[in-house]
């Protein structure tokens, strides 16, 4: 790593440094604005320095000491940014929590990490953290920032953040020496120094708590704002979870390097108007969001008038034909510019505004695979949309892709100081300045993901593609075979059908089976505005995704799939014979989908064995009954008899050709 | 000293501390026509308490609140307010001591938004003249945007920021109640008087209006005199309990007490009187 | 002085002086009365069923009143142009009904009272095109209508002239107020327009749509008004300017109360006798003329005091 | 399809709450008043003296009526002797004081029609609804009758009317037979401009929303401490003055001279139909309704005959009438909201393109 041209370049090598240098430079540019009380409240370097800074003097003064570790709990606001730079600049650490864990699982991230400070949102983390307190015997202090409903709270150990930060400016005006203390410590925190801790929620086993360094987030973050030309006058949203390494990157590490604004929605509920206020020029999310976002403008346009509809799809059918390129800045006939250009002012133009995507320079989706179809939707208005491959482990970058050379289903070219190779059983290994220092007390994950000379496996399996590009096609480990020795990418196959909008979620199974099968959720707004206009009543979920005519239509959609998969000679083996539509909602409370929404494959294999055994055994429908959790955390079970549907295979491409020569 | 602990500056005004007598009704009798709706009913609300009227249908619960804001005028009777007796009071009089309330059907400016409606509770509280109106500049503007804020941070606490600007007969019912309540809220009211607050809303709902006005009386001191049907909710929220049947007072007294009052148990079953 | 006692003395002694000018006024002022409440009924008819304020029933009496002199002029006998004039009070009531009620169902009072505003104007284009502008004389003696008059002698004290005409009206409004209370409590019909007028829902019980029931009302105020439009006319001409007159029946529902029909009769004559006393002893204090604008400032002053009207239950309030 | 919100984010109170948060509703307003003041460039006199100039004036009176009707609720039908009071008393300022500037008569005269507005809104304090609108009818007739009857009104002139006399303002002859169109139609323009202005901002303040207060319900507004006596004459008072002021132009910058049955009810109703075509309680409103009933009979009397239907004169008055009656009632029914429903719904529309609804 060291070794590495970049670091050389590097002035300020920690993000304390960099505010110090931000707050001259940019002075009075916005650093964050957050939606509160009705407007966007603003808060320029300079002041954000203040505000960090009398922080940060309060919080020593309750405490704080070097290496000691602070827990970020909470949405996405300013208050909790600012805390992470301030405990930072103290050489603290921050480790921020995903804030919607249940207790139990904070806990154990808590007293791993050993946290001796937490700063947190509201009363509602307050109230977790307090629940915990025997558990935790190493939380001394709790620092919050909406004091809603915490006023005869005993104040021992709780603190709110703007007391900290008054006393804090009390010690800065009693102390003239104070002040350059601080600085000179913040002198003194070097690149090599651990940055944060991101606990990685994991889709196995505990969570890990990856230490990353601040050359490991600077670096990155230079780099990735070298490569899309982010400078200071970018704004963005900060809505992901602030544990995230997604969000860590872009919304503070990318941010202050470029100097540019992150802005803070006003309330979940909020974040798509919020965002349309805003209108991100620098816009990161994962495929889900995208999907969501394509599956309303279809919703809400299906319901328009027929001329109207007419017109959008004719204008959506231009985009498809001549929006990529145009984008790409290919070579277009002139009538083909003037109509895109009408097809800008009526159709493309609006609909960025809707989503707020008007200002949008550079998108990204990462995460998980994006359906090739959707991905090609939101460039063809015009946006530059691109994939990037990331990891935890890698400070997000591993593989972008440049613009002008976007391919739907590769995830691009090597990150700037990024290296890749395969390895012989098709895992992508990649070596890199923001290669992870390790992983906190786990020495041993630490080992078995990072080789001696630097590289890191990834899990995930792929290969180079021709045009250079990697392509991803599922989770090493998952990757298997069926009785017939053809490939099995569970992954692969549930992406393709999930690329449907009526389909929500999709597990498949096949590994070590004669044939694959799969289980398939629908999703409700899509499949239930489908309803709504073909008069098909339903009371709940479960009759909807028993309906014959929903079945009809998923077998449509698996049919087809099996026709794409006839097509790729690797795939074609691995068609879906057999699926069902199950009777309830994956659900992150039922411990069937992490907290970042992902299938927990083993986890459902177990819960819906007797499903999996009537999919393999010929049946064509099964009794079951399922424990569910409501969302007000009470119990019950729900009943269904499931339908399986047997489905038609296609000869792979090429024996097909074979067969009718014969 | 924190300096969060009082956002709107709602602590009460009336120099009364904790426990006071707030408002004290005597021997109050209202008859309309003839028809007896209230009879000689007595009791007193303390400051920073929360206090329950309760009673079947027809016990004159409403009457009695219209009776403390000044809407109805007892034949009998005194009120006292704040240790003076109040002769006539109108309501807009009842108003500007500090008294505001919510009502049984609700009552919103149908043709606002949320935020004017929440921004009529502050009327009270505006005094620029029409003609700094009229330029909506200087002192108006700058009256106007202090009164937004103080707006903001109830739609804050009652978490209604995303209907902020939804003209409130698009708003579902229960949302609608929250509103109202914010608008009582905006007048910073000593005595927050709510008619079922939490009528026609799902277990939901009933649980989060529970909870925002535990809230309002424990963070802004506000007393509260409510009428309110789900028994439940009167046990977890009141501190005191008045019962009222057939326009008579039956009980008075802590929830626990009341509830296993013989007099309360026949009324609430039907005996016959 | 001077003032106060032109005000309050001077007139009630030219009363007493002169007692036959008095009963003279008073009659003029009764027969006035009289086709105010003709009016007042059609509006009261009309509100009762669908609570319509129908500020459309002068045009309606003007346009009734031309078509019947319309048709006699273009040469069709008496009687027939009688006939027809009331097929086409028939026709405009099913016109109405079917082009303004039904689409309008369920609107507030305002918009309903805005409606029939926008009738007046459509009818008074209408009336103007087919019928010409000008006033027009009424076919008083070709309808078999009294002409002339008679004067009683009040011993030597002078003598009271009362017209034929204003008999005749006086007795034709009396028969009508009969003819609408038999229809109202003895018939079928009459009976389900009651109903509605309390409750809608009630009336589909009867087992009457509410359209034919609205047609019927209109139809009902059509013929008053072509009555009052008869008797109007043969006391001065049928003309536009009646419409404006009409409005002299709001004032008149004012203190009758909306819905009530005996309410119109005495709200009617109270003005219609009201303002012709007030015109004659004091209207000349001020430069008279006062007519046009002592009805409202009656019914203005009668509303600050009984804001229920003359009829009208005290409202109680809710909340 | 025109808007581009997206971006348009406010950090201040002031920009959220500015009468035109959108930019490109400040963009088309901007267009708007360009047109306006670059109209009498190329539109003859005829356009300026019987279309512009009426058009505005009776727009603000409409605004006048829709500040007591649409805001406050109170119906009225007695518009047209409140815009009487206005002109007469702006006729006697103008006799009284001549060396006064003429602008600042105009917008005196109001304060008596307001002062005659109160008395008659008086009894809004008991009256409601309907009963309502008799009293403002009482407020028409006597009014009108002073107009009639007390000549000192109209300087004892033989033939009852009031002849406006010629007064200049910056050295330009502005009312009088001899004033030009264009003088007129940009002091016109400017009062009524910034008057609307001026009642925007009041409607969107405290006593904006007392009066709304009142209108939406008035049990609700008195416990909340609005007390019904200031609220229900301010606005009586607020919606004079404006009439006044509407009324006074009318006769000073369009007829010239006027005789009483300019003042008749046939003008309230005419100003009433404006509101109500227009939409109750919304100023844009006011101008479309405005526009709607005073420019559309111009244009059936000088269409029709364009189009070759060759009718007299006074059968297409007749016939204008006729379609302007159906027309109210075909826009109660289509939207019994006016015209600015319309024009909502439209943007509202535009506002989420390509999609039907938010």
């Amino acid at each position: 790593m060291a070794g590495s041209p970049v670091v050389e370049r590097l002035d300020e090598d920690t993000f304390p440094k960099i505010l110090l240098r931000n707050a001259r430079v940019f002075a009075d540019r916005p650093s964050m604005r957050e939606k509160d009380l009705g407007i966007w409240q603003t808060w320029t370097w300079s002041q954000v320095l203040e505000e960090i800074r009398s922080f940060s003097i309060g919080l020593q003064d309750a405490g704080f000491k070097p290496g000691d570790r602070i827990a970020i709990i909470g949405a996405n606001r300013p208050r909790l940014y600012w805390s992470m730079v301030a405990a930072q600049s103290l050489g603290g650490v921050p480790v921020p929590l995903y804030s919607d864990s249940v207790a139990e699982e904070m806990a154990y991230v808590l007293e791993h990490a050993e946290v001796r400070f937490a700063c947190v949102e509201d009363q509602e983390q307050v109230d977790k953290l307090l629940s915990m307190s025997e558990l935790l015997p190493k939380l001394e202090h709790i620092v919050y920032d909406d004091p809603r409903g915490l006023r005869d709270y005993d104040h021992t150990r709780l603190h709110s953040f703007e007391q900290l930060q008054v006393n804090g400016r009390a010690a800065l005006a009693a102390d003239g020496a104070r002040e350059k203390a601080w600085l000179d410590g913040i002198a003194t925190t070097k690149g090599a120094d651990l940055a944060v801790m991101l606990y990685t929620s994991g889709t196995t086993g505990r969570p890990k708590g990856v230490m990353l360094s601040f050359d490991n987030l600077v670096i990155s973050a230079r780099n990735g704002n070298a490569f899309d030309k982010l400078n200071e006058t970018e704004e963005t949203i900060a809505y992901l979870p602030m544990a995230w390494i997604g969000d860590h990157v872009f919304s503070l590490a990318q941010a202050y390097l470029a100097g540019y604004c992150v802005n803070c929605p006003e309330n979940m509920e909020t974040v798509l108007s919020d965002r349309r206020e805003i209108a991100p020029t620098y816009f990161f999310a994962p495929p889900r969001v995208f999907e969501g976002l394509l599956t309303l403008i279809m919703v809400r346009m299906e319901d328009a008038g027929r001329l109207k509809k007419k017109m959008f799809d004719s204008f959506m059918a231009l985009a498809r034909r001549v929006g990529e390129p145009i984008l790409n800045g290919e070579k277009v006939s002139l009538v083909d510019r003037l109509l895109y250009q009408l097809g800008e002012f009526m159709v493309y133009g609006p609909l960025k505004n809707q989503m707020g995507f008007t200002r949008l320079r550079v998108g990204y989706t990462a995460g998980e695979a994006i359906g090739p179809e959707i991905f090609r939707f939101y460039r063809s208005l015009g946006l530059n949309l691109k994939q990037l491959y990331g990891q935890t482990e890698a400070s997000v970058y591993i593989t972008m892709q440049p613009d002008g050379e976007i391919f739907g289903d590769t995830v691009g070219m090597p990150a700037p100081d990024v290296e890749i190779r395969i390895a012989e059983n098709g895992e992508v290994l990649y070596r890199s300045p923001g290669v992870f220092v390790g992983y906190y007390k786990n020495d041993e994950a630490t080992r078995t993901t990072k080789t001696e000379d630097g590289w890191v496996l990834t899990g995930d399996a792929g290969f180079i593609a021709d045009n250079g590009h990697l392509k991803i096609i599922d989770r090493a480990k998952d990757v298997g075979k069926l009785t017939d020795g053809s490939l099995f990418a569970p992954k692969y196959i549930e992406n393709k059908l999930k690329f449907y909008p009526n389909v929500k979620e999709v597990v498949a199974f096949g590994d070590g089976r004669d044939f694959c099968a799969v289980f398939v959720n629908i999703d409700l707004t899509s499949v239930g505005s489908w309803a709504e206009r073909n008069n098909v009543n339903y009371a709940s979920y479960q009759e909807l995704a028993a309906h014959p005519q929903v079945y009809e239509m998923i077998c449509s959609h698996v049919d087809e799939v099996n026709r794409d998969l006839a097509n790729e000679p690797m795939m074609a083996g691995a068609q879906i014979k057999r699926f069902l539509v199950l009777h309830k909602e994956l659900d992150a409370d039922d411990g069937e989908l992490t907290r970042t929404q992902k299938v927990r494959r083993s986890f459902i294999a177990d819960r819906y064995a007797p499903l999996i055994e009537a999919l393999y055994d010929g049946s064509t429908s099964k009794h079951v009954r399922t424990e569910v959790t409501f969302e007000d955390g009470r119990k019950g079970a729900i009943e269904a008899t499931v339908e399986i549907r047997d489905m038609q295979t296609y000869p792979a491409a090429g024996s097909g050709l074979r067969e009718a020569a014969e | 000293m924190n300096a969060f602990v009082d956002p709107v500056g709602m602590a009460g005004h009336s120099g009364l501390t904790k426990g006071e007598v707030l408002l004290r009704v005597d021997n109050v009798s209202l008859s309309f026509g003839g028809v007896k709706a209230i009879t000689n009913i007595s009791f007193d609300i303390l400051k920073g308490e929360v206090r329950a009227i309760i009673g079947p249908n027809g016990a004159g619960k409403t009457s009695m609140l219209n009776v403390i804001n000044g809407f109805y005028h007892p034949q009998e009777g005194t009120i006292t307010w704040r240790g003076q007796v109040r002769r006539k009071m109108r309501p807009y009089e009842a108003a500007s001591h500090g008294i505001a309330r919510t009502f049984q059907n609700v009552a919103l400016f149908k043709g606002m938004t949320t935020l004017d409606n929440i921004m009529t509770g502050r009327g009270l509280k505006m005094n620029k003249n029409f003609f700094w109106q009229c330029l909506h500049w200087g002192p108006a503007l700058n009256e106007e945007i202090e009164h937004r804020r103080k707006v903001e941070e109830i739609i804050d606490f009652l978490e209604i920021q995303a209907i902020r600007k939804t003209p409130v007969g698009r708003l579902p019912y229960g949302l609608q109640k929250r509103v109202e309540l914010a608008r009582a809220l905006a007048m910073e009211p000593e005595l927050l008087l709510l008619d079922e607050p939490m009528a026609g809303m799902n277990l939901e709902e009933k649980e989060d209006m529970s909870r925002f006005i535990l809230d309002v009386n424990q963070q802004f001191g506000t007393t509260i005199a409510l009428i309110e049907h789900d028994m439940g909710v009167v046990m977890d929220l009141s501190d005191r309990v008045v019962v009222l049947d057939y326009g008579r007072k039956i009980a008075d007294g802590p929830p626990e007490e009341v509830q296993s009052n013989q007099d309360v148990i026949d009324a609430y079953l039907g005996v016959p009187h | 002085m001077d003032m106060l006692y032109n005000i309050l003395i001077d007139p009630f002694v030219q009363m007493v002086d002169a007692p036959d000018f008095l009963i003279q006024v008073v009659w003029e002022g009764f027969v006035a009365g009289v086709l105010y409440a003709l009016i007042a009924l059609g509006f009261v008819l009309i509100y009762k069923a669908s609570g319509v304020f129908n500020f459309a029933q002068g045009i309606m009496v003007v346009f009734a009143g031309l078509s019947l002199v319309g048709l006699h002029e273009k040469g069709v006998p008496a009687w027939l142009a009688l006939i027809l004039a009331i097929g086409i009070m028939a026709i405009l009531a099913v016109c109405i009904e079917k082009f303004v009620m039904r689409p309008l169902v369920g609107q507030p009072d305002i918009i309903l009272l805005m409606a029939t505003i926008g009738m007046t104007y459509f009818l008074i284009g209408l009336g103007e095109v087919i019928f010409g502008g000008e006033p027009k004389q009424m076919i008083t003696s070709e309808l078999g209508l009294p002409t002339g008059s008679t004067a009683f002698e009040m011993g030597e004290r002078g003598l009271v002239i009362l017209q034929h005409i204003d008999i005749a009206a006086a007795v034709i409004a009396l028969l009508m107020v009969g003819g609408l209370a038999v229809f109202f409590n003895r018939t079928r019909i009459g009976r389900a327009l009651r109903a509605v007028a309390d409750d809608h829902t009630a009336a589909l019980s009867v087992g009457i749509s509410l359209n034919q029931i609205w047609a019927i009302v209109w139809f009902a105020a059509g013929i008053v008004a072509l009555a009052t439009g008869i008797m109007w006319g043969a006391r001065s001409d049928v003309s536009f300017a009646l419409e404006i007159v009409a409005l002299k029946a709001l004032p008149v529902l004012i203190l009758g109360g909306f819905t009530s029909i005996p309410g119109a009769i005495i709200g009617g004559l109270i003005i219609g006798i009201g303002e012709k006393i007030g015109e004659i002893y004091w209207g000349s204090l001020v430069g008279g003329g006062i007519e046009s604008w002592l009805a409202y400032v009656i019914a203005l002053i009668f509303l600050l005091f009984r804001p229920q009207g003359l009829f009208g239950e005290k409202i109680i309030e809710r909340i | 399809m025109f808007y581009r919100e997206a971006g348009q984010y406010k950090t201040s109170y002031a920009a959220d709450q500015q009468i035109f948060p959108i930019r490109q509703d400040r963009i088309g307003i901007a267009v708007i008043l360009v047109i306006a003041l670059l109209l009498p460039l190329a539109a003859s006199e005829f356009m300026l003296s019987a279309i512009a100039i009426p058009f505005l004036v009776l727009a603000l009176a409409t605004i006048g009526l829709n500040i007591l009707t649409g805001y406050a609720g109170q119906l009225s039908l007695g518009t047209g002797a409140f815009m009487g009071v206005g002109a007469y008393s702006c006729y006697k300022l103008v006799t009284i004081f001549p060396e006064v500037n003429v602008i600042v008569h105009i917008l005196l005269s109001g304060t008596f029609a307001a002062a005659a507005g109160v008395v008659f809104g008086l009894p809004s304090l008991r009256i409601k609804g309907l009963y309502l609108a008799v009293t403002t009818l009482a407020a028409q007739f006597f009014l009108e009758w002073c107009f009639i009857r007390i000549p000192w009104l109209y300087n004892y002139n033989s033939s009852g009317a009031i002849e406006v006399p010629g007064r200049e303002v910056f050295g330009t002859l502005i009312t009088g037979p001899a004033a030009s169109g264009t003088a007129r139609y940009y002091v016109v323009l400017a009062i009524v401009v910034v008057m609307t202005l001026l009642i925007k901002n009041l409607i969107r303040g405290r006593v904006g929303r007392q009066w709304m207060m009142i209108r939406d319900m008035d049990i609700a507004a008195e416990l909340m401490g609005v007390r019904p006596l200031i609220a229900k004459l301010s606005a009586f008072a607020v919606s004079s003055y404006v009439c006044g002021v509407a009324g006074a132009m009318f006769v000073f910058f369009y007829l010239g001279a006027s005789e009483p049955a300019v003042f008749s009810i046939t003008l309230s109703f005419q100003v009433l139909f404006m509101a109500i075509i227009g939409g109750l309680g919304s100023l844009v409103g006011s101008f479309f309704g405005a526009a709607f009933i005073w420019i559309l009979p111009i244009l059936l009397r000088v269409g029709l005959p364009a189009l070759g239907v060759d009718v007299a004169a006074e059968t297409v008055f007749q016939v204008a009438q006729m379609v302007i009656g159906a027309l109210i009632i075909f826009f109660l029914i289509v939207e019994p909201h006016g015209l600015a429903r319309l024009w909502a719904i439209g943007k509202e529309k535009l506002r989420v393109w390509p999609f039907p609804y938010a």
